[in-house]
């Protein structure tokens, strides 16, 4: 699947979108699978509930199945406008 | 509806104005705008990311929603990504009603949903260096009235 | 604060593009504006009458009060008079303030206000005559929000 | 003391404004006045509720003084915006 990143948690995982292979039945495995990777995301993902999450381009939940999705993005709360 | 995700600069009034004419009942015209600002000083520029894809989807989804809450004759929205300097305009909505109350109350709602549940991420950048803005509790707590 | 009551034609983007420069650290702008609209069909123009004095005194004391209820940087009000065609500007409200809610807010209050409390009159004329505009119950119930 | 006019009390009475010398204590006493005098003033004045009242362009109420009154405006309620 295809994983990105914006805003400050791609300057600390330091690049946008990379392609993961995973198992992960929900999101939250899938950031205990990336924060168990490396430092930098461990740290990026160290405080969850700074982060919000979006599957296949629409927000969703940490606690959300990811059988079926294509693309999982991560971010900080937004703040357009 | 016409909804616009781009890194050119736009000329606010020049689409308000173009926004206004045309639709035959409605009367109200209301916009909300967003300039940047150098609310602490030293503000070299800003910086927009945003989600390419995601963006459009959400703010389309925002302005279905405010067409289906409020009689509205149409919605504008404009939103800016890359880097903004003080002055620059950000981004923009507007709302054409018959009724005011309902221009107002959909221009209001368009920009608390944009402002937290759109694709974008603002950077301050300083001689100091660059900081994400951080969400405001008050624009989280905003959506709590709709 | 610009407060104008004028006969002539007006740019509202214009405007807002004045209007939105130069205040340094508001960077949320509303606008409201209101257009000549053939509602019912044969409208052939309107005309606006006010009552000079009376009416620059309401308009800036509705302004005065607003700026005391809420943060602004900037208030605009226009408002013509005399003859106007379908499609004119009638007139516009803008808001300047640091934060978007002081600006709704502000602009919702000025435009509830002036509706109900600033003399000006419309009458609308088609080829059948010429008939006041009654105020809508709406209109006179919208102040009891503030 | 100067008596003005708008709109469609303006139309109903036939002139924008005038110069009325008066001795009445409040402005429902003006009005009771200005019935008496011509029909077309009757007609204006005929249901008070759809009228408002400004006192040296102030919006007032029917029962206000007017001593020191300079100028008195009649007219429907306001339709701008």
């Amino acid at each position: 699947m295809d994983v990105m990143y914006f805003a400050w948690v791609r300057e600390r995982i330091g690049l946008p979108r990379e392609r993961i292979d995973t198992q992960a039945a929900t999101v939250m495995d899938l950031v205990t699978e990336l924060r168990a990777r490396e430092e930098r995301y461990a740290v990026a993902f160290e405080d969850i509930s700074a982060l919000r999450v979006a599957l296949d381009q629409e927000l969703s939940e940490f606690d959300a199945p990811l059988a079926g999705v294509r693309e999982v993005a991560f971010f900080p709360p937004m703040t357009g406008g | 509806m016409d909804i616009r995700v781009q890194e050119a600069a736009f000329d606010a009034g020049a689409e308000l104005n173009a926004f206004s004419t045309g639709h035959d009942a409605a009367g109200a015209i209301v916009s909300f705008s967003g300039i940047v600002r150098d609310r602490e000083g030293g503000l070299s520029h800003m910086e927009i990311e945003h989600y390419p894809g995601m963006t459009e989807k959400a703010l389309t989804a925002i302005a279905a929603e405010a067409s289906a809450r409020w009689s509205l004759a149409d919605v504008l929205v404009i939103h800016r990504h890359g880097s903004l300097r003080v002055g620059d305009q950000i981004m923009m909505v507007a709302t054409a009603a018959r009724h005011r109350g309902d221009a107002f109350a959909a221009a209001e709602y368009l920009m608390d949903y944009l402002k937290s549940r759109a694709p974008f991420w603002k950077k301050e950048v300083t001689a100091d260096g660059a900081e994400w803005v951080a969400q405001r509790d008050e624009d989280e707590a905003a959506l709590g009235k709709w």
